[in-house]
């Protein structure tokens, strides 16, 4: 099991029955390959469905259905089309019960960074502030270490996308839960253990007893 | 009643340097014939206000390509490197505005507000330069309304009244920009005679379009 | 032809094809009755429609379609339905072209009052502040004096409604256009002069030269 | 999938002095099973936020003359003695709010902004003890937000999911008091199966919806 797959069943796990859930592009859209068959959920896009389904069949594309990505998504029953103020309404509002996105950076404090390298890559932040800043339960799905740097730091060095604490990181190696105290090691990816993750990391954790193996859907 | 008035007709009543909304998320929801028609007659200087800019030969990347765009409000341009090109060449001045903010920066002049008063940007990049307003002991960015010369919408379906609906992620700006421009210029799929949209399924009242463009062939 | 038909009379011709306009309840609503067979126009009225008709047809009544006196209203072909946010929003943003409304006084500012008498009638403003506020123009149609008390004075004693210079005043003894100088009699009603109307005014009146007899719808 | 909940154990929810959203012009779209209920069970000391009171024997007047309301955060009375002779008699606190002020402080409870930011009521009564803004030369009120604990909302239909449609001038304040509570109770004249109602028709996301009340007999 790559990377990747761990931590998208691993998030998988965090999505129950009649939440409201955003996910963002590349990895954590993987989340929605891995949930359980008995959890009944509505997936929002940002930009205008509540009910986002699958790719649809060949040739059934609609060119007025995408997803926030661009791509071709089908409407699941008892779907609603909205518009964006308020699409970013039920962000801001609260409405939305999770999203889940990629990092850059998290640091000590929770914070997040995923939206700009400066000097380098800027994409614009689309729609990531305002999840980060609105959605009930915020979590960060990201591979450890990028090319061996640590991405889990003492204080971002990149630009924030909200000065929010986010609520979970979930990585190949390690869920770690942000928490007023600091960085709360929780669980250990598949075959991971506390030193490895230490050592991929250079925020300070938290380790209180026994740190249990992470469960996988 | 309305008038149906040609692609070349409603691309000639917008001045060099007018300041545009145009609908649309990555190309999805754009008005493409209105952008055809503006890139034929090939006058520019425009500010964009859009989500995006979308991609190269796509909706509003058409008219980056044809270097029309003196400035873009856009909360993304990742998927368009010719925007991000000449960006960083100093031919397009670029200013990026969270999405959930920018519609409703939109909202707000469309319908009479001061501002908006929002907590996404906070101690970001974003809060740079703006009021900070303490609220019952939080802080909001002070936004300020976004209005336009002409606004460009894409709409499923006319009336003869000019009254619009839209289709799934097709609406995305779409509404919201009809609020707040000088001239509302909308492009509906199909134009349909008074009542055959039911009061309860018009999204954008025929009162505030002042140009609709013919059917396509 | 009694007071209130001759002000009805002439306000109806303020009226002009395309117009949105909101008439209020009582005297104002009576324009309707008078308007010239060629003006093309929608009523708005403020709890949610575009496109206001007259009085259903007896037993035709539907109690989820009223006007703002909750009134059984029809709508007309090419209504629109919208919410009170809509509703609000297109005239706070300046999209009513014309209110006409009742008042208790006017003052030679031009500002109204027309919603409370302290210690007496506080019946709320409804939503008289937002239509003096933000329609494009503000017309108010009242009988001259009130029990033979003048109701247009030097400066409002009463709660204003909105610190805004209105556009014109009807009364069955003149129209009246506030403006930067201060009031000026614009038309004399049938019958009245100068002098009748001087007497039934304590605000200043302007008079430039020989002023028109009203014409009438 | 939503359950249908009985109207007395929707009303059972609601405890004493519970601050209500409730649905309504003149009782025009008002939840009038819900009120009866209410009525019924006989705990009171509600904060009530609506656009009026109706009148008495209709809509909110019957919690008016039942004795239920503590407070109402309205924009209009005129048309309920009861209401107005409970507020000079000191049994009801009632806050006067502009209309398009009103609704407008409901969605930015309900889409998470800090404030309303509107020219409406400067200059008048209204500003009283409210902070004044001052935004590129005009003045505006800093109007807050208000949620509710909960929000009683009629629809003319809904879905086994909780979308909601609404009819004519009974969308009024239904589609954005949705938006601003903690507990949706929604009361529809009628329920579908999931995809009866299309996806652009559906004006409340059944997401927003925490109770459905059953189908009235």
């Amino acid at each position: 099991m790559d990377a990747k797959e761990i931590i998208a069943r691993r998030v998988a796990l965090e999505v129950k029955t009649d939440m409201l859930v955003n996910l963002g592009i590349g990895l954590p859209s993987m989340v929605a390959n891995y949930l359980p068959e008995d959890v009944d959920i509505f997936f929002q896009a940002e930009n205008g469905v509540i009910g986002l389904g699958a790719r649809p069949p060949e040739g059934m594309e609609d060119a007025d259905l995408t997803d926030a990505g661009g791509g071709f998504v089908t409407a699941v029953p008892g779907a609603a089309s909205i518009d964006s103020a308020m699409s970013f309404g039920l962000i801001r509002g609260g409405h939305l019960d999770m999203t889940v996105l990629g990092g850059l950076q998290v640091d000590e404090r929770g914070y997040l960074a995923n939206w700009m390298v400066p000097g380098k890559m800027v994409p614009g932040m689309g729609g990531a502030m305002d999840l980060v800043a609105g959605a009930k339960r915020v979590i960060v799905a990201m591979v450890h270490t990028a090319k061996g740097r640590p991405k889990i730091v003492p204080e971002c060095t990149l630009p924030l996308t909200a000065r929010r604490r986010v609520s979970l990181i979930v990585s190949e190696l390690a869920v770690i839960e942000p928490t007023e105290a600091g960085l709360v090691l929780r669980e250990l990816g598949p075959d991971a253990s506390v030193a490895q993750v230490r050592e991929a990391t250079t925020a300070d954790l938290i380790v209180e007893g026994d740190v249990p193996a992470m469960a996988l859907a | 009643m309305k008038t149906a008035t040609k692609v070349e007709d409603a691309a000639a009543l917008i001045p060099e340097g007018a300041v545009l909304h145009i609908g649309g998320f990555m190309g999805v929801g754009s008005p493409h014939r209105l952008i055809d028609g503006l890139v034929a007659r090939g006058v520019g200087g425009f500010t964009i206000v859009a989500n995006d800019t979308a991609m190269p030969g796509t909706g509003i990347g058409k008219l980056v390509t044809a270097g029309l765009v003196a400035r873009a409000i856009v909360s993304h341009i990742g998927l368009n490197p010719e925007t991000q090109a000449k960006m960083i060449a100093g031919e397009i001045d670029v200013e990026l505005v969270p999405q959930g903010t920018l519609v409703e920066r939109i909202r707000a002049a469309g319908v009479g507000l001061g501002g908006v008063l929002t907590a996404t940007g906070v101690g970001t990049l974003v809060q740079e330069g703006k009021r900070v307003i303490e609220i019952d002991g939080k802080d909001y960015l002070l936004e300020k309304p976004i209005k336009a010369d002409f606004a460009l919408i894409a709409a499923k379906a006319a009336d003869y009244k000019g009254n619009l609906e839209y289709s799934l992620t097709a609406h995305n700006f779409n509404p919201i920009m009809a609020l707040a421009a000088d001239t509302v210029i909308a492009e509906p799929q199909t134009i349909l005679p008074v009542g055959a949209i039911p009061p309860d399924a018009v999204k954008t009242p025929g009162v505030l379009v002042d140009y609709l463009l013919e059917r396509g062939h």
